[in-house]
């Protein structure tokens, strides 16, 4: 495909700026103004609709191929919610407004959904009080390490250390160290769970907490995780809840209830909000009663008379950590979806997925090594250890299923499984698509024996074949600057 | 409505084929954890939500006048924008770790980093960042990594909500912040030099600025490069359709609110964080990158780069903590920055600065009203000074249908009669005749 | 914006290339013909066009409350189908005629095919006509040309709106249309029968009827077929999700408007004709067709078929003259039914009838309104009599926000206090209730 | 691809209905309702979207692809006006309510459009008034014929045949030959257009008047059509202005004063609304000042006060032809496709249209043998001739364009000119995609040559090979009907 450059033509204009209705200004200083036009393409508004158009075509998205990539949890994005993020009621609405005095009436409905969003999040998570500023799942997690940092301060606690286990996302020590805490990994047991007895050593006062994702990613749920919780409370740490994988028990048990005094939700996961080919996401958070104090400004609040309002006079937070109120958009299609699901559905949707993760497992089984062979949760993680043997490796395999019409499963994830193939099924796919899956790889694990040559040359149904990653990162092209 | 595709059929016929049931497979749930009972309504149908929602989208009002800016503008969106942005292909789909199945958002983004160069006058960009202020604060800690120092010195013209969000963020960390205070509107000059020193790691200034002022700082940059610190500057991407360039003036590290570039207001959020940079920096850089490559037939492609970076290899050594970022925000940006153009871009930067100029006029003719600090110097923003309260004004303007803008006493002391105006290319001659008007009817 | 992409200079490096000029390229067009000035606007640019259709759009009021409806509902649209339908490969395409690259609308119109038979209990359908009226008339033309007969029967229970357009279709031609008046509300059996002789063609009937009421045509059709004649009827395709369909009841041809299965009330179109019938008469019936086949290798796909049928091949002796139809409403209407399914079609109508149960009730209570005919009979819309004129009605509680209904008068001698209400699922209890009360208050 | 059918799993629902909040209803009898529920297919929203998602993917559009279709004029359909289009208050109004009292006052923005419309109509035309309530081209024929018939009725005529020539779209004849006219065809001359002669022995006292498209389906220009008009009203005939190539004299020449009475417009050609796949279309009927009394009802008038209301009391009209006020959504498109063009931008629209035209046909000419070698409109119509010679038919060249990723020329129309080849690229094509569809129709035109059997084996690239269209009207599969 050529480049959008590539296409340009020179005195080409695709969208006309409308005509001056004001005499032309002459107030800007010559100094000030750049020597040459900005050298961006030009092209017809029909050259741009068909350069897009091309580049999706190019793309796999939910709404073509199933998608099962471990711990990404690429579910359905209601067509609803994106009806409703149109609206112009939300999305023509200035966030300067409600910081105007009057201007909040003007934006009740806006703080409406952000208020209600807050009393949905806490009852779904068992927690006091969410903020929904951070604008993704790892702003989250910096924003949740920063509360507890403010607790720690606020407590004269001298802490350093956070603890994270080995299965970890990696944006887990990313943002502890980020926070400027040093890191300590806690080593997985035989089960893949963390040890009790392994983290009662570990802890000891300089603990400032410990961060978790449960069920882990290798979609084990932690039955002593009350224990772990207690054992971290005993020093004054704070137990952090990466809600990650909160699909797997969305609507059955709550981390709040797990004795967790810090969540962060990534809302394209368990929400069904658009992924996007990398974002926008968003990543609320959630604290327990002690820590509401330490919550990002602003907040929004109900007043007496039903009216919403915007609460910045809150001297215990942890100040401003987004412009605004984080990206609003997506919590509203979040907002949008949790209304659609209900109370009856959101255990449906742990149910669902889980059931489909188990299945994908049993099936399996017999073809592709399991990391660990007890009931899962919302994903199952095999190894590519038997198809090794024939110097067929993970990524032969996710080469492979593309050919076959399936997004590969998340790749080398967790780093503590050799050659991991991590799949989340997600609970809006049906059997029949499950069940293509199924035999598709069941395929693949036949040819790794049969034709392990062929598998490695995989794609080749692509428009590309694989791309050469090392010239890549010798090379560095990242900019056609013309 | 969870949206669940099997039926009860097929999930007993599974259950079934694993030989479990569905207690089963909670069964690792201690029980005394399980809910009880989940206080929520039961779920709506599309029918009831659109009712809800539409009358709740209701309360908000979308029949001002904006002359509210802040950083955040009020531009046209072309149409063919959210028709692309809305293709399911980009919206639906992943990261795009696999590129052999993610050309479409690779190739966006590569051009995406290249227009954003070509705009700002840098060598390269990142993938897009959560806004503009985290994108400063990446910066920052970007500079301090880089230069080793600890250091930053930070004009209080920067715009003060990106301001407020650094202080917030460098609490836990050893750095020291300071702040000089603006001068005549614009960044002070002899403060900033006064202050540079061998321990400073970074300059962070931004143009225009916050009161729309705009500025040269090829000195500060040679000033800071001197003493081997960096120099960050914020920008207003619509803007540089004519104004110099960051890069021009030898900024090392670009930031800004791409929100501008085509993206809805959208109650502060999702936006475009930018953040470019020079060649000689760009190892370390946050955020996601594409890179140009080849296959092995040499087909030319685009793939992640330098992901070494990043937190799912380094992890605790990660250049930041940052994982999804803006992906589909830069895609929409990349459209409207296609659509308008080099002709478009510089035609709509002019028409914001004519109409802004005009306001000016209109609105420093209404007796009482006053130029804060002169006329030459501003792009599509600018300062009165009111005669009485901006906060007063403001409010009754609000009830009169108009935005008329920011009043600065919200984060500058002793500006109280202070407003901030912006004007777009939206706003019509006739409505800023009726802001100017209404000015003159109430004071 | 006329949406040129050549420049000027590439239109010059064009013309240079076949050496002509503008001017050349029009030579054949006699100076004295060529326009001298066009009185019109110059060109709007989108920001200009938003601001001013906006405005224009915002006369119309979208804050009714519909209980009108007179064979076009509002119903609820599922927000999927505009996000499909509105795939450009889906609305930018042309007509199928090169089918290896057009299978998605082949695909779709075949199973648009199925669809509308399955819900009808026909044979086969072709792949739309322009709106019901013109499919009645078109299925009118086809049954005469089968028969070969030249006198039609229709009870003015059938939409009155669809026999004024019939009456203007058939002024020129030799067809005998004798109408017969419908009885308590249904289609007059009697007349009908005594009618029905050795000349007639076609009985046209409608199930339910204007007036909401539901029959049973088998009797009619027999006595029909008897004659040689066939059975036209025209359906509401939403009421077919739990009433008898017209080819159980024996019906040769079925005619409707379909934009009750997802398509907006758009101010009267675009909307979609159904037309299905037996395969008996299949090679008569007119409009686009699409037909299973295989490719070289056996593969499976679709193509448009029987166009010998069509005005490019037979020209003058074509079946009719429809080349477009509305290809793109009845995917949409594809989409509905796949969405909604076997049960979803049956909840929605067993909803509006229950509603439309409830308001009639709620209605007939009102002192000093009655039922025109009784209660058992109707599906989802009924008549009742008010004490007064129900235009004047009608007017008044329009000032109330609510289209209260569409009162007979208009095209019924006699029915000057008759008002036709109709319920969808969209209206609430709560809405009814409203209705009910105003209605008190007023009379 | 599977039939929406073949993936329909009993008892899944894609999308629910609201609960109800009245009591159920028991007053439908028995006997009115069917015994089983309708087979529709049952699937859910994720089911649907991946089926249509996946089905849209298998078509060619003018937003993936060039589509140089004579006759047809697929240019590019502008985002804008399906925007305004989807606005509420023009997609949300209910047609009945300007016919109720007070109503009109409700609808007045859709009424202004329908106005200005006409208004713009008459101007761009030459015409005395146009109606809307055309449903397509070929329903705006039969709308023209009509009130053709109408006149002769008025006037005591008695006419009974109507001329059309032999290059006419076959709309023409058909919609005469509905209307009850017998249809005359009159044929080309050497030139391809119409001999004054041949007319003018041709039209006598039965005339009733002349269907005639100009340019012409070959894209010529024929210069004495003024002079057609006048042998035609020499009879008291009427001339017929088959709008369909407007396209190619937009701006430049107007149809009224050409001579002609009645024009109908296709407004996805001229007008640029989206095809959809074969409709919704839109067809307009403008007519001269004698014949403004037999539009349809009804119309839209403009008050003295300034407001917009429905006239029906047209005593001499034909009546009713559409439902309402034909397909407002389309025609509001179209509406807003002109203020977008405004003054300046129409004559452009003819002028790029008609360079590109002529572009292809010099670039083609040593290729392909061309049907009139004259300066030409809009389009220009080639022969497969030549390549006849080789056993190469038109079709084989439309199927080996699929494989250069083009949509083939229109084929084997207008009947008169041997294995036609009819190109008609738009003003909204640039050069470059021009000289792309050049150099692919080259490459297929040396291929012809050298390896004929390669491009019948055409196309290569498609997921179904060349379709078996004896088989599908021998077997007349035309429903799964479960």
């Amino acid at each position: 495909m050529k480049l959008v450059f590539e296409k340009s033509v020179q005195g080409r204009v695709g969208h006309e700026v409308a005509p001056s209705d004001v005499p032309t200004s002459i107030h800007l200083k010559e100094e000030f103004l750049r020597d040459d036009d900005p050298a961006l393409p030009e092209l017809s508004e029909l050259d741009v609709v068909r350069h897009y158009t091309e580049l999706s075509r190019a793309n796999f998205g939910v709404d073509t191929n199933f998608y099962p990539l471990g711990s990404c949890t690429m579910k359905y994005n209601p067509k609803m919610a994106e009806r409703i993020a149109a609206m112009p009621g939300f999305s023509d609405i200035h966030p300067l407004l409600p910081q105007l005095r009057g201007g909040g009436m003007l934006t009740q409905g806006a703080l409406e959904v952000i208020y209600d969003m807050d009393i949905a999040l806490r009852e779904i998570c068992g927690m006091a009080a969410f903020t929904m500023q951070p604008m993704a799942g790892a702003h989250g997690e910096l924003t949740g390490i920063m509360m507890m940092a403010a607790y720690h301060r606020a407590k004269g606690n001298k802490k350093k250390t956070i603890l994270v286990p080995d299965s970890a996302h990696g944006t887990n020590p990313a943002s502890a160290a980020i926070a400027g805490y040093t890191v300590k990994v806690v080593p997985s047991d035989d089960e893949g769970l963390m040890c009790l007895e392994v983290l009662k050593d570990m802890v000891d006062d300089e603990t400032a907490g410990l961060m978790l994702t449960c069920p882990n990613t290798l979609g084990l749920f932690n039955p002593h995780v009350k224990e772990i919780c207690d054992i971290i409370h005993s020093v004054d740490g704070l137990a952090y809840y990466d809600g990650a994988n909160l699909n797997a028990i969305v609507g059955k048990v709550r981390p709040g209830d797990m004795g967790f005094d810090i969540v962060h939700l990534n809302l394209h996961k368990t929400f069904a909000t658009p992924h996007g080919g990398g974002g926008p996401g968003a990543g609320p958070v959630g604290v327990c009663e002690r820590l509401v104090e330490f919550l990002p400004v602003s907040i929004v609040v109900k007043r007496d008379d039903g009216t919403y309002a915007l609460e910045y006079d809150r001297p215990n937070s942890i100040g401003y950590i987004a412009p605004f109120y984080g990206n609003f958009g997506i919590v509203l299609r979040a907002y949008a979806y949790i209304l659609m699901c209900g109370k009856e559905g959101l255990p449906r949707i742990a149910e669902n997925a889980v059931l489909n993760a188990n299945y994908i497992k049993e099936k399996l089984k017999p073809y592709f090594e399991i990391a660990v062979d007890k009931v899962c949760k919302h994903e199952c993680v095999f190894s590519a250890s038997k198809q090794n043997e024939h110097d067929v490796h993970g990524m032969d395999i996710a080469k492979g299923l593309i050919d076959e019409g399936y997004h590969p499963p998340t790749m080398y994830f967790p780093l503590i499984v050799k050659e991991a193939l991590m799949v989340e099924p997600t609970e809006t796919e049906s059997k029949e698509t499950i069940d293509g899956f199924i035999e598709a790889m069941i395929r693949i694990a036949k040819k790794a024996e049969a034709e392990p040559d062929e598998l490695t040359k995989a794609p080749l149904t692509t428009a590309v074949g694989r791309l050469d990653e090392t010239k890549a990162a010798k090379e560095l092209n990242l900019a056609d600057v013309g | 409505m969870p949206f669940i595709s099997n039926t009860d059929q097929q999930q007993q016929q599974m259950l079934e084929a694993i030989g479990l049931t569905m207690d089963d497979l909670f069964a690792d749930i201690p029980d005394e954890l399980k809910i009880k009972n989940l206080e929520l309504e039961r779920g709506l149908t599309e029918q009831e939500l659109q009712v809800r929602l539409q009358a709740l989208s209701g309360k908000n009002s979308t029949h001002l006048t904006y002359f509210l800016g802040g950083g955040f503008y009020d531009h046209f969106i072309p149409a063919a924008i959210p028709a692309l942005a809305g293709r399911s292909e980009f919206y639906t789909a992943y990261t795009p770790y696999q590129p052999e199945i993610s050309q479409g958002t690779l190739q966006a983004i590569y051009e995406f980093q290249s227009m954003i160069c070509r705009l700002t006058g840098m060598e390269v960009s990142n993938a897009s960042m959560y806004d503009g202020g985290t994108a400063m604060y990446e910066a920052m800690m970007m500079a301090l990594r880089k230069t080793r120092r600890n250091k930053v010195i930070i004009d209080d013209s920067v715009n003060p909500i990106y301001r407020v969000m650094i202080h917030s963020y460098t609490q836990n960390l050893n750095i020291e912040l300071d702040e000089t205070k603006h001068s005549d509107g614009r960044a002070n000059r002899d403060a900033i030099l006064e202050q540079l020193d061998k321990e400073t790691g970074a300059v962070i200034l931004q143009n225009p600025n916050f009161f729309g002022c705009i500025d040269d700082f090829t000195d500060i940059a040679e000033a800071a490069h001197e003493k081997g610190a960096l120099l960050i500057m914020c920008c207003y991407p619509t803007s540089l359709g004519i104004l110099k360039t960051p890069g021009s003036m030898g900024a090392d590290i670009v930031v800004g609110e791409g929100q501008c570039l085509g993206l809805p207001l959208s109650f502060g959020g999702p936006y475009l964080g930018v953040l470019a940079t020079t060649r000689k920096l760009m190892r370390k850089m946050p955020g996601r990158i594409a890179a140009e490559t080849t296959d092995g037939e040499g087909n030319r492609g685009y793939v992640l780069t330098l992901q070494a970076r990043e937190q799912h290899i380094r992890r605790d050594k990660a250049t930041s903590n940052i994982c999804s970022n803006e992906a589909l925000c830069a895609l929409q940006a990349s459209i409207y920055m296609s659509l308008l153009g080099k002709k478009g871009l510089k035609d709509i930067a002019n028409l914001c600065a004519d109409k802004a100029s005009y306001a000016f006029d209109r609105l420093t003719a209404v007796p009482g009203v006053k130029a804060r600090w002169g006329k030459n110097w501003f792009y599509n923003e600018f300062v009165i000074d009111l005669p009485t309260d901006a906060t007063d004004v403001v409010s009754k303007l609000i009830e009169k249908g108009i935005a008329a803008g920011f009043p600065l006493s919200r984060y500058y002391e002793g500006m109280d009669n202070a407003l901030l105006i912006a004007v777009t290319e939206k706003r019509t001659k006739q409505e800023i005749s009726t802001l100017a008007d209404a000015l003159e009817a109430i004071l």
